[in-house]
């Protein structure tokens, strides 16, 4: 078989960073092959080279044994391969239809809008993504943007498709019509590159498989040859088991979290919940069941319509978040980017933000109790940076998000609200913020964890469904897959 | 003699060819008139008629902190003498009390600083030039009728003065006149604007009084040109136009007819007598209210004294005098 | 989304884009109500307001500054600043016609012929642009702090050749954009006019001007969909300084002489017409013809506070508030937050 | 990171930060190298010009921009802007005078103690910067275009009650700190730097000031953070207004009058200064040490020019050029990209 697609002995530096140091991958003709490995590993950026946005230090790209175009020439790179990319691509002041044909909306002469938006609803519903072709993609939220991006990257009719952690903003049916699609291209002749931290995804729809770790090749190998607990250890550079729920005391009384009638016009309606200091309470739901909306009026992003949410016993003011978080409440957000941290500062200072005022007296901050508070937190969850000092904007993408559950860690909450926690990180990552869930838990707080992956769930005590807005069941411990997937899409009560 | 002359100056050595007294040191107001650029074209020539040691010119762009920096910067480089003209005139008190302290006397132009000592002003009577304008204006349209005044900026002092007097002697001498003001902060632009709307609004208007010649000139003649309305004055359609400055283009419209006469601010005698008292003062001379052999009058200030230099009203009888500076310059 | 229903329907998805549709339609045209408010305040403010003369004198009297307002909307939607558009307004026709004209009417003494006045003014602008797309782009300097140097700069490349002086004696093929007349209106009225017809099409229906959205709204983005981002900026910046100066072309013509403050603190205007107009300093955002309808708002006013005579001291007082209010109708209407 | 290491340990972690924070120090002092230029060009052009009297002269000349920089660098740090500054420079005082003097020297002749001249003048400008806060933060207004709104307005606010004439018989309170020597140096020194020190101290090592950073480089993670993001916003458009009120009357101390023109066209050199000085105008990037060496750049560059009599014409040329090549060194030593 041919090989489609060649990168050899890529380097590629950041100032300081190495992100490749002379790693490799090929390609067959046609089939779907794997890349893994830890945050940082230097996926992404061999995404950006592959697809022509970076140029790298030394190395070569081939594709059908030929040298890549030169980087100016985006039209050549675009008929030799499309991408979803980890980072957004969407531009949300214009309209769907227009982002799914950006810079293609007409091959010459005025762009015909009608037609444009004829063919975007069609693209739409070829891919079966439910959206308005003619919202502004700014107004859908993260999951539909996803479902745009992959429509483009998909509807270029490239014969290699690059697909960086595509899943890790979609719930499961969306990502089982996502495969769907995948199969159909492959049997079509499609080559594509699968970028993902759920390894069982890997098993379900690759073929072959690469791991980096450390800015370097490790193996390549058919997935088929390679047993899960070989693909992490490779990963991680040791053997590692896959993560266990702990099994804990149990809720010990004293409530730390309470919603009461809780009510957010478009969002969710009338909710009662009710957390209790060493309780993991799960919130399931499909697309747009309002479980998110629900987190985040707890911890005060959203002033209620009505009800009230009561932290460790204080009845905190409605949408306010300085007051959630001083009665002690710990927030890691949806998106990260967005709500998570702020690129220019320091791991350190992100990480300290909630605590800043504890960090000494009168107002002061003291650069060094920080800088020791940031190492405590580094430590603990194997944030892999060059320090605190090092900008959140420079970490990969699962980094960062360990220095977002760090902010809320720091402070030794009382509860914890967690909005899918593990998206886009890896596997050992998953196994510290998880870990870090329970730890607090055992610690005394109580947590609400909001996920759209079964996994996740899998170390509450309890898990409420939503749907439509309302909490339709509370499912305990114990639960099967099946199950908990036949409440959340309404099949069952 | 001009101004009568006390203290002696007695150290003038014959026949040098040196400059004499000290340096002087000297700030141009602004560099984007017609009129100051004249001004500045004259006082290098002005200063070797005058035999005067003149340090590097700075220029303060109409701007008083700038003005403050630079008579700084002229007493550090050794400056005996400083002239100005402060186009604020209030800020620059303190700077005035500094050079006093210093001992280094200064001459104002065109301007006259409502505090702090100075040694002469030298400036033509701004609300002479308003109330010659009102005159000429109010004469020719015969005591009724409409008018409108171009005015300059209202944070300038000579732009104010000119304004009020010309509202004031229309009020008082011709009350059958309607006066339009248009504040036009000196910018061509706004000129034309306004013109053209208050024209549109008010066909019968019959007189303009413009504060500026080198920007409101072209403006205006362009838009009475655009309504029909630049006809001679025997026709009955013509508008009065009455301007001020003295620039040769002005003159140049007198002698066409387009416009009808202008208000001769005199550069040259600007830099001439700003210069001559500049270097009297470094000499030690010292001056007296009364008459000059310059047709000018010296008044008595409070914080010092004024040369009222002549500003002659220019119509198309006089417009070809040469001893108007506008006739000089090329 | 009704909370009652139990499986997720089409048909909830298909209510909306008719609804959206006329809403984004709406928002180019936030400032319509205030157009009218003006329009009726104008009538009762002045007889005169209402009729033909005087609105085709405001329409004349916006032509040229409407493009720079054009110009500066086409920068904005791109994500970039340009300041130094102000500076080129009376710089480039002064030194092309000082090119032209003789030493002793204030020129260089090099005798080009007039006809080639309007071409080189207009390619003295292009140059302009093309050096602030260069330092902006190709160094990645700051493109406030660059175009700000480059207003005090051009400023002063007029100032230094001129000496500071009027250029009176222009030859009449300048003159003639400003001055002219056609089928009863002047001719920079049909200019502007055309020009933004052009410039609505043209972002509205051609790939190059939607790629200033792209650009603007998500450079990385555009670059990946491959767009030249360099190039298309570097053109718009060619474009804004041309455009620019042909706003100094009719600006001559009408005024009949290039003064040395020609176009001075004409930017801050600019930008206040393109935002009111829905233009976002951000990038990505907003269109020409909200930028017009910015233009005419500042043009109404302006022509009520003259024919209401308002004085000069408070004039900017209330000036400054219809701004304001502007803004914040155009806020309520549009419904967005400003950025 | 070494990436040949196959497990992250402490060592690595540990070498890295030195060399970072080092990086980070000097990313403040790009323009040191130019202003050491300036000290060396400047000792050739003028044998006056490395005296100490020269030298604490262009200190003293640049102490009220420097404050209007200080202002603007912390609203530019928390992500917003603030044009109307310079018209508070001017307002402010002016207001505040007018209330304590009587009629016959322009007063409104209320005939306030003239004690209560400055504490006044602050309010005014704390008022002034509250109102641009409630309209930015409440309203989600475009902050340019507000606070351009604003200048306009400001200016106004002046011209209307004192009609356009210099204030000049002024309460000795107000022109005490802005011409008083304590120790051998101007006052206006000693304030404008001791609130420089407060600046760099609260804005590096206090909680209020870090959340600018924060709330510029972020609004919504700092809000997610529990940062009180609206409170902290309005109280810097606040001390902004004050600051800028303060360099009025240091301002007017030094002119011994308030002009109807005092702070205007200055917002241009105060964004220059902060921009070359290396604070984005985008917010969450900048230091107020970095600010106050481009204050000095700026005022280097106009001392120079002024000793070296550079013809008026052409100083725009030179001071524009200046800018520029201090941008593109403060670039090319800072090695990021502008915005
Ligand atoms: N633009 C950049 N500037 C500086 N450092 C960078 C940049 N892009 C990537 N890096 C660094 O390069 C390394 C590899 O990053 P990359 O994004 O390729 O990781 P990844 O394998 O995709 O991780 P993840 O699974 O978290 O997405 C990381 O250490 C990251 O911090
Ligand atoms: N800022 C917003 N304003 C208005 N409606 C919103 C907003 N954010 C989300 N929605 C809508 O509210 C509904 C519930 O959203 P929410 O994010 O709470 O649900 P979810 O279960 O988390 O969905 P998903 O899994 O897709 O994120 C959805 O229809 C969503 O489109
Ligand atoms: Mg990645
Ligand atoms: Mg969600």
């Amino acid at each position: 078989m041919k090989n489609h697609v060649e990168a050899r002995n890529i380097v590629k530096r950041f100032g300081p960073t190495t992100a490749l140091d002379g790693a490799g991958i090929t390609i067959t003709e046609g089939e779907t092959h794997a890349l893994v490995g830890r945050n940082g590993a230097g996926k992404s950026t061999l995404v950006s080279i592959l697809t022509g946005l970076q140029r790298p230090d030394e190395g070569e790209v081939l594709f059908s044994g030929e040298t890549a175009p030169a980087l100016a020439d985006r039209d050549a790179w675009r008929q030799r391969v499309a991408c979803v990319y980890q980072k957004s691509t969407i531009i949300p002041a214009l309209t769907v239809a227009e982002n799914l044909f950006l810079n293609r909306q007409t091959a010459h002469g005025m762009i015909r809008w009608r037609a444009l938006r004829a063919r975007a609803r069609e693209l739409l519903t070829t891919y079966e993504v439910d959206v308005d072709a003619e919202a502004l993609a700014g107004d859908l939220n993260v999951e539909q943007r996803q479902l745009v991006e992959i429509a483009r990257a998909l509807s270029f009719g490239a014969r290699f498709i690059i697909l960086d952690e595509p899943t890790a903003r979609l719930d499961g049916p969306a990502i089982e019509r996502l495969f769907t699609r995948m199969r159909a291209l492959r049997e079509q002749g499609v080559t594509m590159m699968y970028i993902s931290h759920h390894l069982d995804e890997v098993y379900e729809i690759c073929q072959s498989v690469t791991v980096f770790r450390d800015a370097r090749h490790v193996l390549t190998r058919p997935v088929a040859e390679l047993p899960h607990d070989e693909l992490v250890a490779a990963m991680t550079g040791e053997a590692t088991l896959s993560y266990e729920a702990r099994a804990r005391a149990g809720a010990n009384g004293t409530v730390v979290l309470e919603a009461e009638g809780l009510s957010l016009a478009g969002r969710f309606q009338r909710v009662d919940l009710s957390v209790r200091s060493g309780e993991v309470v799960g919130l399931a739901g499909s697309a747009s069941s309002g479980k998110v909306g629900l987190a985040e009026t707890l911890v005060g992003l959203h002033r209620p319509d009505s009800g009230t949410v009561v932290v460790n016993g204080t009845k905190v003011r409605p949408g306010d978040v300085p007051a959630a978080l001083d009665a002690g409440l710990g927030f890691v957000p949806e998106d990260r980017h967005r709500e998570g941290f702020v690129p220019l500062l320091s791991v350190g200072e992100n990480g300290t933000l909630p605590i800043a005022r504890k960090l000494g007296r009168l107002g002061v901050v003291s650069p060094s109790r920080r800088r020791a508070r940031a190492e405590e937190l580094i430590d603990r969850l194997d944030i892999k940076t060059e320090g605190p000092d090092q900008p959140v904007g420079d970490l990969s993408g699962g980094n960062a998000q360990k220095v977002v559950f760090a902010r809320a860690l720091v402070d030794d909450p009382a509860a914890l609200v967690v909005i899918n926690p593990t998206a886009g990180v890896d596997v050992k990552a998953k196994q510290a913020l998880l870990g870090a869930v329970e730890d607090a838990v055992e610690r005394g707080a109580g947590a609400v964890l909001v996920s759209d992956e079964l996994d996740d769930l899998r170390i509450c005590d309890r898990v409420l469904v939503m749907f439509h807005g309302r909490v339709v069941k509370d499912v305990p411990r114990g639960w099967t897959d099946h199950e908990l997937v036949a409440v959340m899409e309404g099949i069952q009560e | 003699g001009s101004g009568t002359q006390t203290g002696a100056s007695g150290t003038q050595t014959g026949g040098a060819a040196q400059p004499q007294g000290g340096k002087i040191g000297i700030d141009h107001p602004r560099a984007d008139s017609d009129f100051w650029n004249s001004y500045i074209k004259y006082v290098p020539q002005m200063a070797g008629e005058l035999k005067i040691d003149l340090m590097t010119p700075t220029n303060s762009q109409n701007d008083v902190t700038k003005l403050v920096n630079n008579v700084q910067a002229l007493i550090g480089q050794g400056a005996k003498a400083v002239v100005m003209a402060p186009q604020d005139t209030g800020a620059i008190a303190s700077t005035l009390q500094t050079l006093a302290n210093r001992k280094i006397p200064v001459v104002s132009v065109d301007t006259r600083p409502d505090k702090g000592p100075v040694y002469m002003v030298v400036r033509a009577d701004n609300r002479a030039y308003g109330t010659k304008a009102c005159e000429f204006l109010g004469e020719k349209l015969g005591g009724k009728g409409k008018v409108v005044q171009l005015m300059g900026s209202l944070s300038s002092v000579n732009g104010r003065d000119r304004a009020e007097a010309f509202r004031e002697c229309m009020k008082s001498k011709f009350p059958g006149i309607t006066v339009f003001e248009e504040p036009t902060e000196w910018e061509g632009s706004k000129a034309a604007s306004m013109l053209q709307t208050r024209l549109e609004q008010n066909p019968d208007i019959k007189g303009i009084y413009m504060h500026a010649g080198g920007v409101h000139l072209a403006p205006t003649l362009q838009v009475l040109k655009q309504k029909n309305l630049l006809v001679p004055p025997t026709d009955s359609k013509h508008v009065f136009v009455i301007s001020n400055d003295g620039i040769p283009q002005e003159f140049e419209a007198i002698r066409k007819g387009d416009i009808d006469a202008t208000v001769s601010q005199p550069a040259d005698l600007y830099a001439k007598y700003a210069l001559y008292y500049a270097k009297a003062a470094v000499e030690g001379k010292t001056f007296k209210p009364g008459p000059t052999d310059h047709d000018s009058t010296i008044i008595q200030l409070p914080n010092g004294l004024e040369d009222q230099l002549p500003a002659p009203l220019v119509t198309k009888d006089n417009v070809d005098d040469k001893s108007l500076w506008g006739n000089q310059v090329k | 989304m009704t909370p009652t229903r139990v499986t997720p329907t089409r048909a909830t998805t298909l209510t909306a884009p008719a609804s959206r549709l006329r809403l984004a339609r709406f928002r180019d045209l936030t400032l319509v109500p205030v157009i009218v408010i003006l329009l009726i305040v104008g009538a009762f403010a002045d007889p005169i307001f209402l009729t033909q003369g005087n609105l085709v004198n405001v329409l004349q009297q916006q032509a040229a500054i409407s493009l720079l307002v054009l110009a500066e909307a086409l920068i904005l939607i791109a994500g970039k600043f340009d300041l130094s558009l102000e500076s080129t307004v009376g710089m480039a026709p002064a030194l092309a016609v000082m090119l032209a004209i003789p030493t002793s009417a204030g020129g260089f003494g090099i005798g080009l012929p007039g006809g080639l006045v309007i071409p080189l003014c207009l390619l003295i602008g292009a140059a302009i642009g093309a050096f602030n797309g260069f330092l902006i782009i190709r160094f990645q300097l700051s493109a406030f702090i660059v175009t700000l140097a480059m207003l005090i700069i051009v400023h002063g490349l007029q100032l230094g050749p001129t000496e500071g002086k009027t250029l009176f004696e222009l030859p009449e093929s300048i003159l003639y954009l400003g001055s002219a007349v056609w089928l009863g209106l002047p001719a920079a009225i049909w200019i502007a006019g055309v020009l933004f017809v052009a410039g609505i099409v043209g972002l509205g229906y051609f790939r190059v001007g939607r790629s200033l959205y792209a650009i603007g709204g998500n450079s990385d983005a555009a670059r990946a969909a491959g767009i030249r981002v360099d190039r298309v900026l570097w053109g718009v910046f060619i474009l804004g300084g041309t455009l620019a100066a042909l706003a100094g072309v009719l600006e001559t013509g009408r005024l009949g002489a290039i003064g040395s403050n020609q176009g001075v603190g004409w930017i801050f205007m600019v930008f206040a017409a393109a935002v009111i107009g829905g233009v976002s300093m951000d990038g990505g955002k907003g269109t020409i013809l909200g930028a017009l309808t910015g233009v005419l708002v500042i043009g109404l006013v302006q022509n009520i506070l003259t024919l209401k005579s308002v004085s000069g001291f408070w004039q900017p007082v209330v000036y400054g508030g219809i701004i304001l209010i502007a803004l914040i109708i155009s806020r309520i209407a549009g419904g967005k937050a400003q950025d």
